[in-house]
């Protein structure tokens, strides 16, 4: 096999290069630079100007759990998640029904 | 329990484990064989631990589990002992010497010395599931129970 | 060693999970090099076998036969029990060796010996042993035993945290439906052999014809591996399994799961490849999108470490079936764009090996620094564990298929091939990818990101090595897609695809 | 409601079930299966054994007696895991 | 159908251990429903070997020209049985375990992984 196809992906709709996307990656962090580098230079680390801004007073141990990120997102989400986790209630007679119902569909769609 | 379990018990130990060892020795010529014959045994011990009490056995966990790592590893290695021709080939069977003899065709009596590896396996297999259920049964005693919430 | 190298492959990790114990007491240190020599001994035995078939083709191994590569003349019976391996066994097998690489020495450290770090290894090493003749069997009843073997050694390693309430849990509800999955398996078997009286695949394959016993059979073969691959509406024991054991052993868990999914492509594409019809090819391509959408959405709301990389886990194997599922609904007319989705669906079996691997390690250090997996209490380890952070933050951005890592070259090839088919499978196979990405997203700069917090203990070299061989495998296979998809994946994705002939005669000949 | 379409899909299934033993050959008639047929003709030649069945159970198909006997071996190595005193 | 009446008896036992699973709460009765499962696979394997007037394919003193039956079927089923017995004792291990951390065996109430 040729060199070049050693690297690129021939998915039948086209190429995949990982290589020139890692360039094009690349000039794009460039140009993101660029705009970074002419920011405010006002940024002190250290300060309390790198505390999270809540609500305006000051808390100590600034942490954020991971059950708190994305609120809103999940928020969203919510009418679908309880329909899930309804789904996964834990039961195990629930899984074996499951397991039933699959049996009945696929006795169902194969032997009619 | 009451001494009549325990008194038959002391009878039935012996003939328990005779039977099962009668069972995986003529497991190539009549009906059982290894696991048949170690289920055979470890009812001897099952009876043990319901009329003596687990007790009486825990020593004795240590010298089951090993003994079920050493059937097992008889078995594996007697599968390994054809590797010379392909992995599990009997390569026993009718070479004479050790279970060598060859049988005559159809129906006969029977010779305990036939059949290859095959009661070798059928020991190997028994002392394993003897081993393995009988320490199930132990530890279901030993540590199944609710005192040891 | 070159001709049996299919069965020791299989049989040096059994009489190794029997010596195990024996070996401990000698000596613990003795018992480590054992567990891993053995470990490292399969490794090359797959490896090995891997190259005779990619070379050479299909290669059976006829146990207790006259011969090792004895093929019956045509028109003959199989009598004995034989090992068939072929481009897919061979894939499979490599994956096993691989994760087995990784997992066994990450083990060595993570398991404390006061909790029974030599059952855990005698498991273990009876777990791979399973997988790997799971891979390599070429007999129905001897997949089933093997399909048992693994259930068990998993289910025994699932309940290790024993003095945990949740791991009995997982683990009763896992075993449940395991051995209902290898009960129905067997029934199906016992059809099979009730019709044709005969128990070898490829025999069994030349001999069926379609009737309603064989369909019955199907079916019964379509619910239990369905159960055992953790397809969604059946893979509610998945999450509990993957997130309650401990993260070494998941590794063996997660190969055990996809060599399930082998062993359902082995049923539909070379036993009822013949017979079969589209339907069952639909039905894995809606279950595959079921399971993808459903894991990603479940793993929005978790708040345990863990059972969030569970669920990302059992997303991907969404991916994997709608890839072949693609190719199994036009097996009648072998489409090129079909041809192209299966090499996705089998490239991203080795892709979500080692991902998955890769998140359940960095999970596993995460827990053994800080000794808890909730995500409302872990926080600010990237100060502690920059490496980590790092491994993390690569995995996941794999796992969502984020360019260039080897997650997108797999995905790619699944969105293509799957788009000629029909867009809406590709556009909801994107949108789980988007769900999976902000959930990993989360996870991260949860759990690595923040105020620093101290760690006390450093993590060992154990530790990091496995980790470092799937992040540079994950770079690799993500950087060179197309050799490796030359190399190992074309060949496996082949024997699926058309190498049906090539297996039935290189066991019945002719 | 629910309860009602587990029970339809229940009975479908066993309804499907019964299907298959009904199609299948009559009872005491199995199939005409060369391999038993060798396995019964060729126990004693080959294995050297008077029982069939323990030929085939270690020699023509060892290999599933290993199996076997392995998953024996787990189960218990899985009972001694779970029902262990650990010192947490 | 009168035929084969044992495959339908198995097929029965199978439905009844699927049935079992679905609507008894109890742990130990689960376990006892695959254990019906088990059973009627088992039974359905060893009967179909079954050769009508056959005798046991064992050579010993055997009696001249009776047929024999299919010596396959059994030795699967030895297999499936023992396994069956290792599955069984792994559950109840696991049924013991749950009940000594949450005191019930109600499957309602050993819900603590959901969601």
């Amino acid at each position: 096999m040729r060199p070049e196809e050693s690297i690129q992906l021939i998915t039948g709709q086209g190429y995949w290069t990982p290589l020139l996307w890692m360039a094009a990656a690349l000039g794009t962090l460039l140009l993101a630079f660029l705009f970074w580098s002419r920011g405010r230079r006002g940024y002190k680390r250290g300060t309390e100007q790198d505390l999270p801004f809540v609500s305006g007073e000051k808390v100590e141990n600034p942490r954020l759990a991971a059950t708190h990120l994305y609120w809103g997102f999940a928020e969203a989400l919510r009418p679908v998640l309880r329909r899930l986790g309804a789904w996964h209630s834990g039961v195990v007679n629930d899984y074996a029904a499951w397991f039933v119902v699959i049996l009945a569909v696929i006795f169902l769609l194969i032997m009619v | 329990m009451t001494v009549v379990v325990r008194t038959i018990t002391r009878v039935l130990f012996p003939i328990a484990l005779a039977f099962g060892a009668y069972v995986i020795m003529h497991g190539h010529l009549t009906p059982g064989g290894g696991f048949q014959g170690g289920a055979v045994a470890a009812s001897a011990l099952a009876m043990v631990v319901v009329a003596f009490g687990a007790g009486s056995l825990a020593k004795r966990k240590g010298l089951l589990s090993g003994l079920e790592s050493l059937g097992g590893v008889a078995f594996a290695a007697l599968g390994f002992l054809g590797l010379g021709v392909t992995f599990f080939a009997n390569v026993l069977a009718g070479a004479g010497g050790l279970f060598g003899n060859p049988v005559p065709y159809g129906p006969n009596p029977g010779d305990l010395n036939t059949a290859g590896t095959l009661p070798l396996m059928n020991w190997a297999v028994g002392f394993k599931v003897l081993a393995g259920l009988g320490a199930a049964v132990l530890l279901f005693a030993l540590f199944g129970g609710e005192h040891d919430r | 060693m070159g001709t049996h190298a299919p069965i020791l492959a299989i049989a040096v990790p059994l009489l190794g999970g029997f010596a195990t114990p024996l070996v401990a007491r000698i000596s613990r240190v003795l018992r480590d090099f054992w567990v891993f020599a053995i470990a490292l001994f399969v490794a090359v035995c797959v490896g090995f076998v891997a190259a005779q078939v990619f070379a050479h083709g299909v290669t059976v191994y006829v146990l207790g036969g006259r011969t090792p590569q004895e093929t019956l003349a045509p028109g003959a019976f199989p009598i004995r029990i034989m090992l068939t391996v072929d481009g897919m066994s061979a894939f499979m097998g490599l994956i096993a060796g691989l994760l087995a690489l990784v997992a066994f020495p990450f083990a060595l450290r993570f398991i404390p010996e006061e909790e029974g770090k030599t059952l855990s290894f005698t498991l273990s090493l009876l777990l791979l042993a399973g997988i790997v003749g799971l891979a390599y069997t070429g007999d129905l009843f001897n997949f089933f035993v093997f399909l048992e073997v693994t259930s068990i050694a998993a289910c025994g390693l699932i309940g290790f945290r024993t003095w945990t309430s949740r791991a009995p849990e997982a683990a009763f509800k896992t075993m449940l439906l395991y051995a209902l999955s290898g009960l129905f398996f067997l029934m199906a078997v016992a059809f099979l052999y009730g019709e044709y009286g005969a128990l070898n695949l490829a025999f069994l394959s030349r001999q069926l014809r379609g009737s309603a016993l064989d369909r019955v059979a199907l079916a019964l073969f379509l619910s239990g591996l369905l159960l055992k691959v953790a397809a969604a509406p059946l893979h509610f024991w998945a999450p509990d399994a993957y997130g309650e054991a401990p993260a070494a052993k998941t590794l063996l868990l997660v190969v055990n799961t996809q060599v399930s999914l082998y062993g359902l492509w082995r049923i539909l594409f070379t036993l009822y490849g013949g017979v079969l019809d589209a339907g069952v090819g639909w039905l894995v391509v809606a279950m595959g999108l079921l399971t993808m959408v459903v894991a990603a959405v479940m793993a929005v709301g978790q708040q345990d470490l863990g059972r969030l990389v569970a669920y990302g886990a059992v997303s991907q194997i969404g991916y994997m079936m709608l890839g072949v599922g693609v190719g199994l609904v036009t097996l009648a007319g072998r489409p090129d764009y079909a041809l192209v989705a299966l090499k996705g669906g089998v490239f991203h079996m080795l892709n979500d090996a080692l991902t998955v691997g890769l998140l359940f390690l960095c999970v596993g250090a995460v827990e053994w620094v800080r000794g808890t997996r909730d995500l409302g209490e872990l926080g600010g380890l990237g100060h502690g564990l920059p490496e980590v952070a790092l491994f993390f933050l690569l995995a996941s951005l794999a796992l969502a298929g984020i360019p260039p890592l080897n997650g997108f070259a797999s995905k790619i090839l699944i969105y293509h091939g799957s788009f000629q088919l029909s867009p809406i499978l590709t556009a909801v196979a994107v949108l789980a990818s988007i769900l999976l990405l902000a959930v990993f997203a989360r996870a991260f700069q949860g759990v690595f990101l923040g105020p620093r917090v101290e760690v006390k203990p450093e993590l060992p070299w154990s530790f990091l090595i496995p980790m470092i061989v799937s992040a540079v495998g994950i770079v690799v296979l993500g950087l060179v897609p197309g050799f490796f998809l030359e190399q190992v994946v074309t060949p496996a994705a082949e024997a699926l695809w058309r190498g049906r002939h090539l297996y039935l005669a290189a066991v019945l000949g002719g | 409601m629910r309860g009602w379409l587990g029970v339809a899909a229940f009975l479908v299934a066993a309804g499907f079930l019964l299907f298959g033993a009904v199609a299948l050959r009559p009872f005491g008639e199995p199939v005409w299966a060369e391999m038993d047929e060798h396995f019964n003709r060729f126990s004693q030649p080959e294995v050297a054994a008077n029982n069939a069945v323990t030929a085939v159970v270690f020699d023509y198909r060892g290999f599933d007696t290993l199996g076997e006997a392995t998953v024996l071996f787990a189960a218990v190595t899985g009972v001694a895991l779970i029902l262990r005193k650990v010192g947490k | 159908m009168i035929g084969n009446l044992p495959f339908v008896v198995c097929m029965i036992l199978v439905a009844l251990g699927l049935w079992t699973l679905v609507a008894k709460r109890n742990l130990i009765k689960l376990v006892i429903g695959v254990g019906l499962i088990q059973n009627g696979v088992n039974l359905f394997l060893v009967a179909l070997g079954y050769v009508r007037g056959g005798i046991p394919p064992i050579y010993t003193l055997a009696p001249a020209g009776a047929p024999m039956v299919l010596p396959t079927p059994q030795a699967l089923t030895l297999t499936s049985i023992v396994i069956g017995v290792a599955t069984t004792a792994l559950m109840l291990a696991f049924a013991v375990v749950i009940y000594r951390h949450k005191g019930t065996l109600d499957a309602r109430k050993v819900r603590e992984l959901r969601g």
